[in-house]
């Protein structure tokens, strides 16, 4: 897979096409990687739970693409989409995945730690709200230094639940920091619909600090990257932060076990949101506007499963971290 | 040790159904108790610990929250000041940390700020221990920060039996009780009695009796111990494994007195090894032990390191039944 | 001083009038009680410090009159003039300031700890926005037991930082409890301007939880117990929680050693706001409205005055807890 | 012992110069260097511990924050971890429950868990000790929770010279530090060098030489210890005082060597006695001086209650020098 730098050159000489092309692309990566870990969580190969991202990846790539490689980007639990959108190599994600040296994080971190500088990647996080901390303070020093960088901010909306959040965002707004919360409202809190757990109205949250606050259809990538690319310049500019909810769908369980969902949500709903499928959706639309054939996009697929395998391969013939690093690495 | 041995007295029930067990003869027994949580209702947690409460209680009383644990927490120690008796849970150990002003700077001081007017009678279940391959935000016994605070009691049931017998308790004291259970133990089983009963809490068990050496093992350290012992026996090493179950308040008097006996003693305890529950326990025990100790009292918790992901990494971290083998050997001047 | 079951009498049986009258008297005794703490305090009589309620009285006041004697309250460390408009007695009160076996606490608590189960008075607290949560929990137990009690919960605009205070919010309005929360914005976090550390709109912060937000003039008592009347019947209809900002000022510094504020606030801003004393208003009202003479209100100063003295007398005069107090109520 | 010892190459400043002194050369030094916190500007914080800082500094250095502990401490997370060395002001050392989210499952993982990738070179300066009359809420001691967490480092100075010479080693450690400062020191006045200097983290002072007995205390109880020393003199005892100067990193051999010299000690720190540092330092000492100690190692920490407000009962929660000088006298077999 291409790292960031790469596919930035590509777009930056390319058609508008060829940027669309680019993400159905990225957002294919990610689905087939999302199969991958589910396959090796099948097949016991690996260790614990992981959450997948499948059904959201045109949040992760329509905001990403926004960004440039040195921009910040911080995760969550569910956070492979948001890695790869930002640049990382599924190979060596698989690998911090199965916990082997080889990995983003020699095997520390694991599917919900996984972090990267070379790609501006403060890290994925397992506490709910728990990195919009380090993603405005990653703000802060962009503008502190003034190196013009902006920070983005994935978390689901369970996230609105926490007061940190509230927080931080009070800091962005009355600093002007450049960083952007990104909400991926997909409907659920784990096993429980956020209806039951969110009062009143998303956005006003985020409004009431003064702060921009729009919502955008998260199946259609376009779309995303539309406003994305608009909140990003905007924050680049020193006109602060911004929020942005994003409306998808988990179309997976909670994580990898969460086989039987019919006590919190009906076949019917998945259906239904499987239909909005964020990938089929610019893949017809690319096919209707003729910037692709189905072929192109079938050849595409195929080519990115293999490279998937032969990371899943990679990783699963990659060795363990030494016993002499457990205790490396606590202090710098 | 529990005086429950004969098949008719007894059934076998998992480490989770015990705990669902207190919660459910106590929630029948007293409508002031409810359980507030993420997950807690249809889901029963994400460990499956309160599958059916909610069908027997309903909504108004097995209540899902946002995921705010300050802020349930918080309202839990209102609510408790007010007439009814909240047991929240909080999903993973860990998570602690965003509740310890509600549970510290709050519920803790309530009472004793007051002069003794107000009461906090709540319960908080939450979990330690690592080696389920989650990493370092989910793997973590941070029990020793509650059992530093005057004003909370804080509980480590090792059986299905203490689990039962001391959540009921919990439940019915009048402060603020956090009841740490091992996420490895939740299938574990044992036997309980028929009939109801309750632990009190301050009463450290004595889980094996031993006479060279003394093992004092919270949690599932409980059961390492008990798997050592069982090896150290074939090496002509009789083992005593005494069981604390309460941090605070502490039976120091069990501890010491096993240890005098026996004149040496190791503690065990999945927190990480420093300023942790091993280092209060081995203080008292060679305080109250000094004049008997033949050895230093030996220290064993979990490694002072963020536990990692990776398999082979984590599984180095916490104790297990060979290294508490190996110190005791050790310790014993046998190696 | 008279217990509030007491007053209550007064006042159901009484005119309008004598309901105004009650509250002067009320914002009366809550100024000369501070300015008893604040001459204890300069003759070093008071252990620690005080933060004094001068200036805020018609917020208390005027919420407080709202209440019933079992409704409930959380106060802040600028907690005295809470306690006392809920009904707690001032010799009483002081005897707790300087540690006296006496005070509502045993001496145990102090100035910011003030609790008293006798007038529902869940307790001062000195953690900013730290009896958010408890306020919020004593609205549910009373929604949940059905007792039809409110719970309000004071605190300074400085609470408004606090995570802590939107997850309650949020708690408040899903399960629709009976909590108001009161919002005394006095200007100031400690020595630095409330706009240097809140971003956009107070109101909207809550009102984004789907709950009513108001504001109000909170020097003006009338004002403030109409608009609080209003939302504490509002809830104790059931029909859930809201959140009422009352602009207020605090005459004195942020403590009783903070003399010196010129370095953050100034003269001229003290008096303009001096003049606006609620105090002052409501008596030139009642006077203007020939609800009382002049003489009557002077007289009644007077009288509160001498209450207040006798008051302090008792306290100065009270013992300290013996020493086995000390680890006695450590548990129930 | 400092090596500084003549009027002409020392200076007299109080612990709150020696805070700011250390902050404002550090700012100097390096312009990552930035202060957030409540009232931190122009207030110079409530201590006036910062007073002038944003005088020369600026107010984008010196920043007042909102009141939201957990907000700003994960920001300055962020920020260390993007180029920046911020240090966040925590007024009141109570107030760290409401960052313990930030500092313990982010902070003091980034690293780890990052496989070593990201740092997190920051600093919290917040506050220790009782008896300033401020109740349950604001006179606690919980630096044994942050000892206890693999990641942090934890210094505890006890005079002007430490507290300037480790807290500019704090601000440009690669790591989280947390630096507690006892209010009631801030106007304690001690020497330090004109010269620039920086003091090593995780190496122990020996405050005073001793032969009878060795005192292991920490922040201001190091002042208790050394008083009681002067008293214990009038009596014929000799008290070595030993002061970490670090509970994490922890240099155990300074301690266990005293203790194996004089073969008796006590430890002495404001944090609730039980499972904190006293725990910690007393079993280091009781494993590692075994076969030297004449008595067990005795514990003076903080009564296990709130902190009461009522002024002779907060003085009977603290150990002071009577209690040290008592305990001594009889560990040594003299009363
Ligand atoms: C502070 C905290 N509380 C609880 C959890 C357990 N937990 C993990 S994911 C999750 C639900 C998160 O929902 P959301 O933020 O919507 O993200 P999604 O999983 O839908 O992507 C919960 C409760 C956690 N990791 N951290
Ligand atoms: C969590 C917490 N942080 C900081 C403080 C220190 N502190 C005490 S009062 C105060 C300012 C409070 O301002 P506000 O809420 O507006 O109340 P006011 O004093 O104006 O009544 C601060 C920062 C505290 N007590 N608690
Ligand atoms: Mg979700
Ligand atoms: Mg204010």
């Amino acid at each position: 897979m291409k790292t960031v730098a790469d596919r930035r050159t590509k777009i930056e000489t390319g058609t508008g096409a060829e940027l669309w092309l680019h993400m159905y692309r990225q957002m294919t990566a990610i689905r087939l990687f999302e199969e991958q870990v589910n396959e090796l969580y099948t097949r016991a190969l690996m260790p614990g739970l992981a959450h997948l991202y499948v059904g959201e990846e045109a949040v992760a790539v329509g905001v990403c693409e926004a960004l440039t490689p040195e921009d910040y980007i911080t995760s969550t639990h569910r956070g492979h989409g948001h890695c790869l959108a930002k640049g990382a190599a599924p190979d060596r994600m698989f690998a911090e995945l199965l916990g082997k040296e080889a990995g983003y994080c020699k095997g520390k971190g694991g599917s919900m730690h996984i972090a990267d500088p070379t790609t501006g990647n403060l890290g994925a996080n397992a506490i709910v709200a728990g990195s919009t901390g380090i993603a405005t303070g990653a703000a802060f020093s962009a503008k502190q230094l003034g190196t013009k960088q902006v920070a983005v901010c994935f978390f689901g909306e369970g996230a609105l639940g926490q007061g940190v959040l509230y927080e931080v965002m009070n800091l962005a707004q009355l600093w002007k920091l450049p960083v952007i919360y990104v909400c991926e409202n997909n409907f659920y809190n784990e096993y429980t619909h956020y209806l039951e757990t969110t009062a009143g109205d998303i956005q006003a949250r985020a409004a009431a600090f003064g702060m921009p606050a729009e919502s955008v259809d998260g199946q259609d990538v376009r779309a995303v990257h539309a406003i994305a690319t608009r909140l990003v310049e905007r924050a680049r500019r020193g006109e602060g932060p911004a929020f942005l909810v994003c409306n998808t769908y988990r179309m997976r369980g909670h994580h990898v076990g969460d086989i039987n969902r019919e006590y919190y949500r009906s076949k019917k709903e998945e259906q239904e949101w499987g239909d909005r499928d964020p990938i089929k959706r610019l893949g017809d639309w690319l096919i209707k506007e003729k910037h692709a054939g189905a072929e192109t996009l079938h050849d595409m697929e195929s080519e990115i499963r293999r490279e998937m395998e032969a990371a899943v391969k990679f990783a699963v013939a990659a060795a363990y971290p030494g016993p002499e690093e457990v205790d490396q690495d606590v202090y710098a | 040790m529990p005086e429950i041995a004969t098949k008719e007295t007894t059934r076998e029930i998992t480490f989770a159904e015990a705990v669902r067990e207190a919660l459910a003869e106590e929630m029948r027994r007293d409508s002031r108790v409810v359980i507030l949580g993420e997950d807690v209702a249809e889901a029963g947690t994400p460990f499956k610990v309160l599958s059916g409460l909610v069908e027997e209680f309903g909504t108004q009383r097995v209540i899902d929250t946002p995921i705010s644990e300050a802020g349930f927490t918080g309202l839990a120690v209102g609510a408790a000041m007010t007439g009814l008796r909240p047991v929240v849970d909080i999903m993973f150990g860990d998570f602690i940390t965003l509740t310890m002003d509600q549970m510290v700077n709050q519920a803790a001081k309530v009472h004793y700020m007051s002069g003794g007017k107000w009461k906090v009678p709540m319960v908080m279940r939450t979990t330690l221990g690592a080696a389920r391959r989650s990493a370092a935000q989910h793997s973590q016994s941070l029990h020793a920060w509650f059992s530093h605070v005057p004003g909370l009691k804080v509980v480590l049931p090792s059986t299905p039996y203490d689990a039962k017998g001391l959540l009921k308790t919990a439940i019915r004291d009048e402060n603020p009780v956090i009841f740490f259970e091992d996420k490895m133990m939740f299938k574990m089983k044992g036997p309980v009695p028929l009939e109801e009963y309750t632990i009190p809490l301050g009463v450290a068990d004595v889980k094996r009796v031993g006479t060279d050496i003394t093992f004092v093992a919270t949690s599932s350290m409980v059961q390492v111990a008990l798997a050592a012992a069982v090896m150290l026996e074939e090496i002509g090493i009789s083992a005593e494994v005494i069981d604390p179950r309460t941090t605070w308040p502490l039976d120091e008097k069990t501890l010491v007195e096993s240890a005098k006996k026996t004149s040496r003693a190791i503690v065990i305890d999945e927190g990480y090894g420093r300023y942790g529950v091993t280092a209060e326990l081995a203080a008292v025990i060679a305080e109250g032990a000094f004049f008997n100790l033949d050895a230093p009292v030996k220290r064993l918790g979990a490694m002072h390191v963020p536990i990692p992901f990776s398999p082979p990494l984590e599984d180095a971290t916490v104790p297990n039944e060979q290294m508490v083998f190996d110190a005791a050997r050790k310790l014993c001047g046998r190696s």
